[in-house]
């Protein structure tokens, strides 16, 4: 009997359904129209040999051939391994800086769009120059990071040229580009907290800072996990900055596991193993947005 | 009143003259090529080229569409466009280096049959270094459009002032950079500076030296590092950067910054491209007009001197619809004529050694004629399909030696593992 | 206008039941509340009227349509909601008015209608804010005029007066009662508050765990319970019930094993039988010495009259006195239980005897 | 009143700390972009510049269509945001309010699109657009712009959406909006700094994108701004002070959009109440 009840939906439910599938309708189709044929064929590609400098070897089904290859590669390892720190350093890197731009820029300025605008500015700037810009901030002779040091009386540095400060001029760049679109996002989540909170907070006796921790943090959940997983979806695509900053270098030691696949396909023509490349990259990152996505499921502090 | 009125007539009748013209060229030209072309490579003098050429054969129309300007974004948009077997495109500008690649990819359509009994007399009258890089497997597969080499470039003025002769070998380069950085007292002056970060240009800077030893790279198509040749340009650049004549930030040396500071007047001696040539000549800004020579690079011995060849070639698509029409003007572009035309609108260096003594072309460019014997002594980087593969090997391990992070010992050894693989 | 009417109407989650088949038969013009414990189901029932929530069996019908599967807008009636639900991005005049502009109704008609309703609920002064700016009773009027504005077969109110003072609470329900009275138009009001409903309502019916458990006048329900439930229920304060047993031969009712007081007459229905007494407070009083023995636990003057907590035998009872009744925590008094206006129930199963 | 005072000195200097922060480059790229290129490689360098020229700017309209690659820009940039806002709006909508089997699933999947790195799927989706006969039109632009934005908009939207109580829909629902009228009228309006942060997201990724313009937009009357000013710079030299200039000419148009769209948010914001 109660199966009955379950299986039955009343007419009013159907049409709520159909409806909710028809919302959801414009964004598939156009999903469908863009991207269905591309995954599909990078997928079919990652079980082919297919190096387009190799026709003659035709593209002959290999099974998991090229994910073997990748598992003994040491230049994927090394490009996962900085892909990683990448990760670690800049996404919390760019929500903490995010957060503490959005809270500064939450203030309740008389003018308010030299804030907005110098909030949104390194965002606004293309990846690509936000790159160059940087590299230029920290060249050797004309950069500003020397200029300063020379200034202070110290030996200018090898920024781009050594590994651990390329590194650090590299997560540098990154972190103020990011963190722009973080603080946007959670500027957002901060002008939805009533100020009521605040205020009765105030009436209690809280402090600045336990009104951070109790109202502010567990009131901004959503909007740091939005801002989290996607800046971490595009710290795992990690390109444009090393690659105008140091490309990769010195040797591959900034190299990303995205420039490893842009040179593998781009550049070697080998769309066979950047495919796998690809497909790998996209398991790592679907595994982490499912953890993330769990997290937040099982997290019952939401209201 | 009336003279607006009139105005606006004459505007409509001018419309109206220009739609009929419009449309009468349409129905002449049963033909549309489409050639493209990086945003560096002189897409105006280009247009100017194809202007004539449209004159001549009223049938053809010719479309120049301008590509990135870096050499990487058109290879990222080339690759899209001819795996994906598209017919959009005719002819293609290529580097130099990318003709076994593109042979091998069967982008390029090889022009043997179109070129016909004619081939081998239209081939030998390129310069040499062209004519080997051209040909692929016994197949053109591109005619070369302009030349390009990398030069030693000095400063005339210096060495003049200090007594010495361009040198030839590179103990003569170090010794005379040394004499002339100690005797001028200039802190921001360097002595040598060539390109060091993860570009193509470093592909040379390890080549350059290994040729100025006699050996190659490549012998019988097989790897060929073993010897002691193989290490001597890291030894040359550990040498140079000890005895302080190149910068200690020479990993992040792109090619653009050796012009920069040659023509800021820092720089004695710099290895790099033709096109620095005329910047240092012309550009309002330039602190060293005239005082610029260019010489062939250094050996370790002077009788083994060597450059590295760049330049552009005119490739036939293989997916054109219209490979006889487009070979046609393939050939048109790849002429002595053409050649002259660049060489005196955009400086760009003629594939044909008789077009460098040409008058007007040395009036234009009186340097030609230094740069002659350089170009002539240009060899090509190694000959092969994964060419792409082998120069990101050389580029990041010679990068990753002057940054200081491998030693000689270890950039080569990775360098030869990884070489090795490719060409087994 | 129009009556309603409920039959065998079912409401699952799922697989997990709410409300279990609830019959309910609404006149036309007439002011019903639904009241009962949270959880009791009345507010899904109000939705599944609204058409807020899907039926999972049964029909309601509004009017002589059957609505099970129209979506609200198209039900033809009016929802005032518990947290108001007004626009915040709109202001007073713009709430008011969006049903009829929904409607497609023209800008004079919506202004005039809007004006027309805001004058009966003395909202004019604030048309031009917007719902951020007002009290929650201005709120609360603004909710109602968005509801009256629209002149719609039914009203439905859910739980509108709890999120406000009690003072507030008494004044709107008075406006409320006023506005039936004015409009004649059937309501469904939901509360769980028994006052409100034995002032409001025409009708009462009280929901208990997805049933309906009575559904009557409030006089009805009040002198006649159907249960203990009900019994409890209404009324302030709750209806004493304690357990007692009628003699065989129905002369006398003991409480919990303790004194035998006589029993009326009407006892005889359940002779020789356990039940549960229960007796309202006023029925309780003082009496001479032949009362019944107590002693007096807690005494609360409220002015008008004062309640105490009487400890009888076992047995606790809280009678009404008057306010100068000789009462003191601990005293001891002697009562008359007015057996007469008793009820009877099963211990069993709650249910009255009759 | 001191208090007073020193609370405005804070919120001016809160203020100042993020303006700082984000006009420092922007900042250089202005003067760089009136520097002459030796000023610029002058050891010890100079922020100001010294002797400022207008030629970069001259030389940015002179040299390429800068102002036809705008306006490409601008199509792409707003149609790619209206259709990414709007099909982000209704997907997120339908996730949260219609209880749909599976919307874990489905948003899972709008999730994982952002995943696959695009670099890798440029020649099939070439062939996508090529087939569909959008090269070259803005359209090859404006879907996989829309797309590129989509997983973002919609979970920006899905924290906002979840945020507003159901019974305003309700209320409106019963006051004769359909569901599509409920999210119109009432949901969007007050999750507007939301829409508008899903928009503004949309907009600059499409703004700043690159790749795609490069390869699938490459003829002059369809290229975007991004893909043009890279064209300034030569196959070896990279005239800075040119390219900022360049740069200039490209942010002028997001700092007004942020200008325009900041008053209405604004006023979006202070009308609140939703919770109060």
């Amino acid at each position: 009997m109660s199966d009955a009840i379950r299986h039955r939906l009343t007419p009013l439910e159907k049409s709520e359904r159909r409806l909710g599938f028809a919302m959801l309708a414009p964004a598939f189709l156009l999903l469908a129209a863009v991207v269905l044929y591309p995954i599909a064929e990078l997928i079919r590609n990652s079980f082919h040999f297919n190096h387009l400098a190799q026709p003659w070897m035709g593209t002959p089904f290999v099974g998991f051939e090229n994910y073997v290859k990748a598992l003994g590669d040491d230049r994927f390892h090394e490009a996962v391994l900085h892909t990683v720190l990448y990760i670690l350093v800049t996404v919390p890197g760019a929500v903490v800086i995010g957060l503490g731009l959005a809270l500064l820029a939450n203030q309740p300025f008389r003018v308010k769009w030299p804030v907005r605008l110098g909030l949104l500015l390194p965002w606004a700037l293309p990846l690509v120059f936000a790159g160059l810009i940087f590299r230029w901030f920290f060249e050797y002779n004309q950069g500003i990071a020397n200029a300063m040091l020379r200034g202070l009386g110290l030996e200018p540095l090898n920024w781009l040229t050594s590994p651990g400060l390329a590194f650090f001029a590299i997560c540098l760049a990154i972190i103020w580009k990011s963190s722009s679109f973080v603080a946007l996002v959670l500027l957002a989540g901060l002008q939805t907290i009533p100020k009521s909170f605040y205020e009765a907070a105030e009436v209690d006796g809280a402090t600045k800072w336990q009104q951070f921790r109790e109202i502010t943090l567990p009131m901004l959940r959503p909007a740091i996990f939005v801002a989290l997983i996607f800046r971490t979806i595009t710290a795992i695509q990690t390109f444009d900055i090393p690659y105008a900053m140091t490309n990769g270098g010195p040797g591959n030691s900034t190299e990303t596991l995205a420039m490893y696949i842009h040179k593998t396909t781009v550049d070697f023509l080998d769309l066979g193993y950047g495919s796998a490349l690809a497909v790998l990259m996209f398991i790592v990152s679907a595994v982490i947005t499912s953890l993330y996505l769990r997290h937040t499921r099982r997290d019952p502090g939401r209201h | 009143m009336t003279s607006r009125f009139t105005r606006r007539m004459a505007a409509r009748l001018g419309l109206a003259a220009g739609l009929a013209l419009a449309g009468a060229a349409y129905a002449q030209a049963q033909t549309t090529l489409r050639i493209f072309t990086g945003g560096q490579q002189r897409p105006d003098v280009m247009r100017q080229i194809v202007d004539g050429y449209m004159k001549a054969n009223p049938t053809v129309k010719v479309e120049v569409e301008v590509g990135g300007a870096t050499s990487e974004q058109q290879q990222q948009y080339l690759n899209t466009v001819l795996a994906s077997k598209d017919s959009a495109l005719d002819l293609i500008l290529i580097d130099v280096i990318r003709p076994a690649q593109w042979a091998a990819a069967q982008w390029a359509e090889p022009l043997d049959a179109y070129l016909g009994a004619e081939k081998d007399a239209i081939m030998a009258r390129y310069l040499p270094a062209y004519r080997a890089a051209n040909i692929v497997n016994g197949k053109v597969i591109a005619l070369p459009y302009f030349a390009d080499a990398q030069f030693l470039y000095y400063r005339k003025d210096l060495l003049e002032k200090h007594g010495l002769q361009p040198p030839k070998t590179w103990d003569e380069l170090k010794a005379a950079a040394q004499k002339i950085m100690a005797a001028e007292g200039n802190a921001n002056l360097r002595g040598f500076e060539t390109a060091g970060a993860p570009i193509e240009g470093t592909v040379c800077t390890y080549l350059v030296p290994l040729w100025g030893s006699g050996e190659d790279m490549l012998k019988d198509g097989k790897l060929n590092l073993a010897g002691d040749a193989a290490k001597k340009p890291f030894q040359l650049w550990a040498d140079l950067k000890a005895a302080n004549v190149t910068p200690p930030n020479l990993a992040e040396i792109p090619t653009d910054r050796i012009r920069q500071n040659m023509q800021a007047g820092n720089l004695i001696f710099g290895m790099t491209w033709g096109y620095v040539w005329n910047r240092l000549q012309n550009d309002a800004d330039s602190t060293v007009k005239g005082k610029i020579g260019v010489v062939p690079l250094p050996g370790f011995t002077a009788d083994k001197q060597a450059t590295c060849i760049g330049g552009w070639q005119v490739a036939v698509s293989a997916f054109s619809k219209n490979k006889a029409e487009a070979a046609k003007l393939a050939r048109y572009l790849s002429s002595p004529e053409v050649a002259k035309q660049q060489a005196i609108l955009a400086s760009h260096l003629p594939v044909f050694p008789g077009v460098y003594t040409d008058a007007e072309v040395l009036k234009a460019n009186p340097w030609f004629e230094q740069a002659l014997p350089v170009v002539q002594s240009a060899r090509s980087r190694p000959v092969t399909p994964r060419y792409t593969e082998v120069s990101e090997i050389m580029r990041t391990n010679m990068n990753a030696f002057l940054a200081g992070t491998k030693t000689g010992d270890q950039a080569l050894g990775d360098m030869t593992n990884r070489l090795g693989a490719i060409f087994r | 206008m129009a009556g309603i009417e409920i039959a065998k109407v079912v409401k699952a989650y799922g697989s997990v039941p709410v409300i279990h088949g609830i019959d309910l038969s609404v006149r036309d013009g007439e002011f019903v509340v639904l009241v009962g414990p949270s959880g009791c189901g009345k507010s899904t029932l109000l939705r599944m009227i609204a058409g807020l929530e899907s039926v999972t069996g049964g029909t309601i019908r509004i009017g002589d349509r059957v609505v099970n599967d129209l979506p609200p807008r198209d039900r033809d009636i009016a929802m005032v909601f518990q947290d108001y639900a007004l626009y915040p991005h709109r202001t007073v005049a713009e709430n008011v008015g969006f049903g009829l502009r929904m409607r497609g109704a023209d800008a004079m008609t919506i202004e005039k209608k809007v004006k027309e309703a805001a004058e009966i609920l003395q909202i004019t002064h604030l048309l031009d804010r917007k719902p951020g700016q007002l009290s929650g009773g201005q709120r609360q009027r603004v909710a109602m005029g968005r509801a009256i504005v629209r002149d719609p077969k039914v009203f439905l109110f859910d739980e509108p007066l709890s999120n406000l003072d009690a003072q507030l609470r008494a004044e709107m329900r008075v406006e409320i009662k006023k506005l039936h009275q004015r409009f004649g138009t059937t309501i469904i009001y939901v509360t769980h508050d028994q006052v409100e409903a034995m002032t409001l309502a025409d009708r009462i019916a009280i929901l208990k765990a997805g049933h309906v458990e009575q559904f009557a006048t409030p006089d009805e329900v009040y002198r006649r319970p159907r249960s203990t439930f009900v019994a409890r229920f209404i009324g302030s304060p709750s209806m004493n019930i304690v357990p007692a047993r009628i003699a065989p031969d129905a002369t006398t009712i003991t409480l919990d094993g303790d004194a035998a007081v006589p029993a009326p007459a009407s006892f005889a229905r359940a002779r020789g039988r356990d039940v549960l007494l229960g007796l309202r407070a006023e029925h309780l009083g003082l009496a001479g010495p032949d009362g019944v023995p107590a002693r007096t636990v807690i005494v609360e003057p409220l002015g008008s009259d004062t309640l105490a907590l009487m400890q009888i035998g076992r047995v606790e009872m809280t009678g009404r006195f008057p306010p100068a009744a000789p009462l003191r925590a601990g005293g001891d008094v002697t009562l008359r239980l007015d057996l007469e206006q008793a009820h009877l129930f099963d211990p069993e199963t709650g249910l009255a005897i009759v | 009143m001191k208090l007073l005072r020193n609370r405005r000195a804070m919120i001016i200097l809160a203020g100042l700390i993020v303006a700082a922060n984000g006009f420092f480059p922007a900042l250089w790229i202005l003067f760089t972009s009136f520097k002459t290129e030796v000023e610029l490689m002058r050891v010890p360098i100079t922020i100001i510049p010294q002797a400022p020229t207008i030629e970069n700017y001259i030389r940015v309209f002179v040299d390429q269509p800068i102002l036809r690659f705008l306006f490409n820009s601008v199509v792409v940039a707003v149609l790619s945001t209206l259709l990414c806002v709007t099909c982000s709006a209704l997907a997120a909508y339908a996730l949260v309010r219609l209880r749909l089997p599976g919307a874990g699933i489905i948003l899972s999947v709008l999730l994982a699109i952002a995943m696959f790195p695009l670099i890798s799927m440029m020649v099939p989706l070439f062939q996508v657009m090529r087939d569909l006969g959008l090269l070259n039109t803005w359209w090859a632009l404006i879907f996989p712009h829309a797309v590129l934005s989509m997983p973002v908009c919609t979970l920006v939207l899905i924290s906002f959406f979840q945020d507003i109580p159901r019974d305003l829909e309700n209320a409106a629902m019963i006051d004769g909006c359909t569901r599509l009228g409920a999210l119109w009228h009432v949901v969007i309006p007050l999750t507007a700094p939301g829409v508008f942060t899903a928009g503004i997201l949309a907009f600059v990724n499409s703004w700043d994108e690159f790749l795609l313009a490069l390869t699938l937009s490459p003829r002059v009357a369809s290229r975007t701004l991004p893909v043009g000013i890279t064209l300034y710079q030569g196959e070896f030299s990279f005239p800075w002070p040119i390219i900022s200039a360049a740069l200039i000419v490209a942010i002028v148009p997001i700092c007004i959009v942020i200008a325009i769209f900041q008053e209405r948010v604004v006023s979006g914001l202070t009308s609140g109440g939703v919770k109060g």
